[in-house]
């Protein structure tokens, strides 16, 4: 489904993300997991086209990607939630998940009918999955930072994606909210078959949904595998989880 | 039940219709110049509207803006003056000259962002008014094109009440035809799903393109529905002004349309149009009793600057909503 | 076709043209490049300028080198003015959008140019030259005025030592850093604030400078601001947005092109640089020496 | 009943001072430069007006009105002017219209005027295009001579010089300064077929460094050189062309016809002036002999009437612009426009320089120029014209 081929990227004399392969299979929920500025948004600003590689090759549903612009990547059927929430301050809830909606029926270019009578149905039924129904009138920007990585979430499956690329999906959120918005995306995954790549510092989290994990150190995967597996991994004893013991912590 | 109708209905009434009825009426109710102040401002509200698609909706600052204004009066001026062209192509070939202009200019700047696309499209503008002040045997030079002629407004003569009006006055009509279609026009652009694309680019142009927009398309598309807007407004003023001048396109009057627009408010649609209105009408007031207007303008524009930051239908809608929740409290209390 | 000497003549005449446009555009170009500020204003602090030393030779005349103790408060006059402006007015504006900014250059030129018409009327005025740099002498056939070289090397000692400043000491470390990143620069614990005040008054200082420099051989005239903010700002553009050396390169071309382009098309001398602008920003949006940012 | 006819006195009263104001004064609606590199002119223009109907109103006004004089600032746009013209004609009501300054303000304003039928002096304004047959119309006059007097003057000028062979020009690049180069050019090839016409320079208007043009131009060798540059733009281009030796290098064979002959480029350049060139002026004001007693009163007057210690050489056109208008006003009894149109057509009304009369034909006054050779007079801080010498236009007309 998503496979990645010896990507690499270079910021002036440093590699940010070096020689990577990657491969996630369909209906995978799969991590990637390392210690802070270990290339890990790099990586997927390197899928999703925001940045361009220096080296190596992405390919989605076997199509070559490589350094395609963001919103052609999109369309293929990649989504993605960013790190720093990323939604349309200034608009309603109901304005940012319909604008996604109409940008993915390819109804951007309609400057003639009226938005507001557009996708009224799936923008609502899409806030109701998400949970977000309540706050449709809301000023997206007022909403709580929980809501707010929700709606995020709500964006990219606008666009109906077969991969989701989630970035962190529950960075600052409280021990409630991330117990919420884990089964939310467990749930949605399941619903929509999804293939799902994730990236979270939160072990619990990740030792509870990833069907497959990749460690990154130093912009390099030192371990792929399952979690067993992962989990057994000397060199990612050492490097990142320390000699602690590790599982789920619930 | 109750509570939610009522600003329904507010949003119901076609506010475009109610506006050009109530200014339809100046040339009887009025005096001469106040059809005249009207004329202008409805023009003026035009061009600043139209930079607000690219300024409020799209998040562009355009510093360059007076291009397309001075692209479509120079073209109607032209058409109407030397071929003796009748107004009604002359207006849309004004329209579709600014829109192709500003679709030449536009694709290079697109390229760039923010301040960058600020000085980019200044520097644009004043390539057009070098253009428009060097080549003489069409633009007339810095002599410009004195005595572009009135539209032809015979056919208003066999209508009650219009037939009785003058020349300027009819145009007036006219003109609050063709601002208020056009008007009417940019109001639905921005409520359709085109408009709603802009917005996103405006809040936030790296998550508008993970939705899968072609941002700089569509920043391009806005930049020449904006620029074939600001078209139609200069060939009116072309009109109006009984002649077409190189000072249209000279880099100051981008600042003077940017200074209505942000003094009504770039986040409501009416708000270009209230800041064209209080700028015309402060201008000539001003300017009878001192030659100081630049002191008085710049002034006034740090107080918007550092005050009214919202412009003035922002001022008046913050304090609305004080008002409302103030008195919204006292009564539940 | 033709002579040497009138090549180098023209040469010369081009590049006295070039430095005393990058004298103002320096300025500009600074402040462009650091905080991301297209200082329209600038133009009005160089007319400012003008008139302070105008204003101090008349209360100097009698002493003697009246002239330079003018230029010096001059620009000095104007970097306070540039002090008091950026601490007052810019400062809080910084955090806003580039809009915002535009205006309030924008109406600074305004309220400046009136003031200045307020305080020294409409008449023509001017500077004698100072009488040491009175002359002229030959250089390979061509003539070239004492006072214009003194401003060619002005201009050369200012890019020397900006591009010194900028690249050799700390705050110029700084100021680097600031134009690519101003939240890094915070990180780093740098006092932005009294880098962006001091960044805005050297400019201030440069544009007040050129300003008092220029009046032996320009004279000061109202509307003197717009007209030399529309070819700071041209040189600013050719020679790349924010790039301190691309904006003396920029003003070398534009010195060369006015100067080359009335010998091949004589009746075109407004349209060449307009259509040097036009070209550069086709092929390359960014200027010269710019880097393509987004 | 008793509210209604109080609220109606209110009103009535509210009208009427304003109705009895407006029947009282002759408004002249006056349009000029006021900011801008312009408003060096455009000011003493205006003051010049304004003397002039301070004195007319002491003297009792005209037909027993008192002048009103409204002047507005056109920021030497024409786009300006034409607002401020129709702002006048229908919000203040004035009864004429006087002033603009630029070749492109004049003709638009004039459009104006015609369109209203309403009386417009243009004081300065030389271009040929204002009075040209295509935009003539009954209600447009012209106080100053056209660019074709300009250049044609100044080609006399140069025609006299006999060891002249090789002539170049320099003039600002737009409709005057073009206008004024061909007229030369024209004039100068019948004048004298042995003269070429080595260069021409065209400087943009506003130029803040002459040094390319001045060197390009200097290439060339010519022995004489016909300038148009004038105002804030002569005073850079002389102290720029002084140190790289231009004017030694023509012996100071230059014609300037930009009105740089007066007080007000001299004062701005001092010792910096290149003495022994020849300009003209619209009036000298510095007139060491032979100087007229009317000229020299008027002068007198001007200076105690702006505190200035030396006066322009543009307020005359500002005066006399009024007289014009005012006698024109007497010979036909009214403030009509179309009568005093009619009156205005071959009128002659004084002026401190001299008798001026209004062409029938052209709409122009026969005003000449003063050209004369600027020299260093120990009395002044500046050049002065030395024997001015008033080139009537008679035979420099078409």
């Amino acid at each position: 489904m998503l496979e990645v081929h010896g990507l690499s990227k270079s910021f002036g004399g440093f590699r940010a993300v070096s020689d990577v392969d990657l491969a996630v299979a369909e209906g995978e929920i799969a991590a990637v997991i390392g210690p802070n500025g270990a290339g890990k948004s790099t990586l997927f600003s390197l899928i999703t086209g925001h940045l361009q590689p220096t080296a190596g090759r992405v390919l989605v549903n076997g199509r070559d990607v490589t350094g395609v612009a963001p919103y052609k990547i999109c369309g293929m059927g990649l989504g993605r939630s960013f790190q720093h929430t990323n939604i349309f301050p200034k608009l309603t809830v109901l304005e940012n998940v319909r604008a996604a909606l109409l940008a993915h029926r390819g109804q951007g270019p309609n400057f003639w009918s009226r938005a507001n009578q557009l996708c009224h149905g799936e923008a609502e039924a899409l806030l109701a999955s998400i949970g977000l129904a309540p706050q449709a009138r809301a000023t997206a920007g007022t909403l709580s930072y929980g809501n707010q990585k929700q709606l995020e979430l709500g964006i990219a499956l606008a666009s109906d994606p077969k991969i989701l690329l989630l970035d962190e999906p529950t960075a600052g959120m409280s021990a409630s909210e991330t117990h919420e918005t884990i089964a939310l995306i467990e749930r949605i995954a399941r619903e929509r078959r999804l293939t799902l790549l994730f990236t979270e510092h939160d072990m619990a989290v990740v030792f509870s949904i990833a069907h497959r994990i990749a460690v990154m150190h130093q912009g390099r995967v030192i371990a792929h595998g399952d979690p067993a597996a992962v989990r057994a991994d000397a060199q990612v004893r050492r490097v990142y989880l320390g000699d602690a013991p590790m599982g789920p912590r619930s | 039940m109750m509570k939610k109708s009522a600003p329904a209905l507010v949003r119901r009434i076609p506010w475009v219709l109610v506006v050009f009825v109530a200014a339809l009426t100046i040339p009887w109710v009025g005096s001469r110049y106040d059809t005249f102040l009207a004329t202008q401002i409805a023009i003026s509200a035009l061009f600043a509207m139209s930079l607000n698609l690219l300024l409020g909706t799209t998040g562009l600052v355009s510093f360059g803006h007076v291009a397309y204004f001075g692209i479509g009066s120079y073209v109607c001026g032209i058409l109407m003056k030397t071929y003796a062209v009748p107004f009604s192509i002359a207006l849309p070939a004004a329209a579709i000259g600014s829109a192709l202009g500003a679709l030449v200019f536009g694709f290079f700047c697109v390229r760039l962002t923010k301040i960058y696309f600020a000085m980019l499209t200044l520097a644009f503008s004043q390539i057009i008014w070098a253009i428009c002040y060097k080549w003489n045997d069409v633009t007339g030079g810095d002599q410009g094109i004195p005595d572009v002629p009135y539209p032809n407004l015979d056919w208003m003569s066999s209508i009650p009440l219009l037939g009785d009006l003058r020349i300027a006055q009819q145009f007036y009509v006219l003109t609050l035809i063709v601002v208020m279609l056009s008007l009417a026009a940019i109001q639905r652009i921005i409520a359709s799903p085109f408009g709603l694309m802009l917005t996103t680019i405006r809040e936030n142009p790296e998550r508008a393109a993970s939705i899968g927009l072609n941002v700089r398309r569509y920043e391009l598309s806005a930049f020449v529905i904006a620029g074939g807007f600001a078209g139609i407004a200069g060939a009116l003023f072309g009109i109006f002004n009984r002649g077409v001048f190189s000072d249209f396109v000279y880099w100051p009057k981008s600042a003077e349309v940017m200074i209505m627009t942000i003094l009504g408010g770039i986040d409501h649609f009416w708000g270009p149009v209230v800041g064209a209105a209080t700028l015309v009408l402060l201008n000539q007031e001003i300017t009878s009793y001192t030659q100081y207007w630049p002191f008085v303008l710049g002034t006034i524009l740090l107080l918007l600057l550092f005050v009214f930051p919202g412009g003035i239908v922002g001022g008046l809608t913050t304090g609305l909503e004080w008002l409302r929740r103030k008195t919204g409290r006292r009564a539940s209390a | 076709m033709f002579e040497v000497s009138f090549l180098f003549g023209q040469f010369l005449g081009g590049l006295t043209t070039a430095m005393f446009l990058f004298l103002i555009a320096s300025g500009l170009s600074l402040v462009f490049g650091v905080m991301r500020v297209l200082n329209f204003a600038h133009g009005s602090f160089f007319m400012i300028g003008a008139y302070l030393a105008w204003q101090a030779v008349q209360w100097l005349a009698p002493a003697l080198h009246s002239f330079w103790l003018a230029a010096l408060a001059a620009a000095l006059g104007v970097a306070l003015l540039g002090g008091l402006i950026e601490r007052l007015l810019l400062r809080h504006i910084y955090g806003r959008e580039e809009l915002y900014q535009l205006l309030l250059t924008y109406a600074l030129v305004l309220i400046l140019g009136d003031a200045a018409k307020i305080i020294w009327g409409t008449q023509q005025l001017s500077v004698s030259r100072p009488p040491m740099l009175a002359g002229g002498f030959q250089v390979l056939g061509a003539t070239l005025p004492t006072y214009n070289l003194f401003i060619m090397l002005t201009g050369v000692a200012i890019a020397v030592a900006g591009w010194f400043v900028l690249t050799r000491s700390p705050a110029g470390r700084m100021v680097r850093a600031a134009a690519l990143d101003r939240e890094m620069l915070g990180a780093l614990g740098a006092n932005v604030g009294a880098l962006y005040t001091g960044m805005f008054v050297a400019s201030s200082f440069l544009a007040g400078l050129s300003g008092a420099l220029v009046t032996p051989i320009q004279s000061i005239v109202p509307g003197m601001d717009v007209e030399v903010i529309v070819e700071a700002f041209i040189v600013v553009v050719i020679g790349g947005l924010g790039s301190f050396w691309g904006t003396f390169w920029g003003s070398v071309i534009y010195g060369q092109v006015l100067s080359f382009g009335i010998l091949i098309l004589p009746g075109f001398s407004l349209f060449s640089v307009f259509a040097l602008m036009a070209v550069i920003l086709i092929v390359r949006p960014w200027g010269l020496f710019g880097r393509p940012l987004r | 009943m008793k509210m209604q006819r109080l609220l109606l006195g209110i009103f009535a009263a509210s009208l009427v001072p304003a109705a009895a104001a407006a029947a009282d004064t002759i408004k002249i609606g006056y349009p000029m430069p006021l900011s801008g590199p312009a408003s060096v002119y455009g000011v003493p223009v205006v003051k010049g007006a304004e003397m002039a109907v301070s004195e007319i109103n002491a003297s009792g006004g005209v037909l027993g009105r008192k002048l009103e004089l409204l002047t507005r600032d056109s920021k030497a746009s024409a786009d300006e002017a034409v607002r401020l013209a129709r702002e006048l004609i229908i919000k203040d009501n004035v009864d004429f219209l006087v002033g603009t300054l630029t070749s492109a303000e004049a003709p638009a304003v004039s459009t104006i005027a015609k369109e209203n039928k309403i009386v417009f002096i243009a004081p300065t304004s030389k271009t040929v295009q204002l009075t040209s047959p295509a935009n003539l119309h009954p209600y447009i006059f012209r106080l100053a001579s056209n660019t074709d007097i300009d250049g044609r003057t100044g080609a006399a000028i140069i025609a006299g010089w006999k060891d002249v062979k090789r002539v170049a020009t320099i003039a600002p690049d737009y409709a005057y300064g073009r206008d004024a180069v061909t007229a030369f050019v024209d004039y100068i090839k019948k004048a004298r077929p042995d003269i070429e016409i080595v260069d021409q320079q065209w400087p943009k208007l506003g130029q803040s460094d002459f040094t390319p043009f001045i060197n390009a131009q200097m290439a060339k060798k010519p022995d004489a050189v016909f300038c148009d540059v004038y105002g804030g733009d002569f005073v850079t281009f002389a102290k720029q062309a002084g140190p790289l030796g231009y004017f030694k290098a023509i012996n100071n064979r230059m014609a300037d016809s930009g009105e740089v002959g007066a007080t007000d480029e001299a004062l701005a350049l001092g010792n910096d002036y290149p003495y022994g060139i020849w300009s003209d002026a619209y009036d000298p004001v510095i007139w060491p002999e032979n100087e007229p007693a009317a000229h020299k009163a008027f002068i007198e007057r001007l200076k105690a009437y702006t505190k200035e210690k030396y006066a322009s050489g543009w307020a005359i056109m500002g005066y006399a612009s009024i007289f014009a208008l005012t006698e024109g006003i007497k010979k036909a009894g009214s403030t009509n426009s179309d009568k005093v149109a009619k009156a205005l057509l071959g009128l002659s009304f004084d002026t401190p320089i001299g008798k001026l009369t209004f062409n029938e034909k052209t709409h122009e006054t026969d005003m000449g120029e003063f050209w004369g050779q600027m020299v260093k007079d120990d009395r002044y801080p500046f050049a002065v014209m030395k024997n001015p010498k008033y080139l009537s236009q008679g035979p420099y007309t078409n």
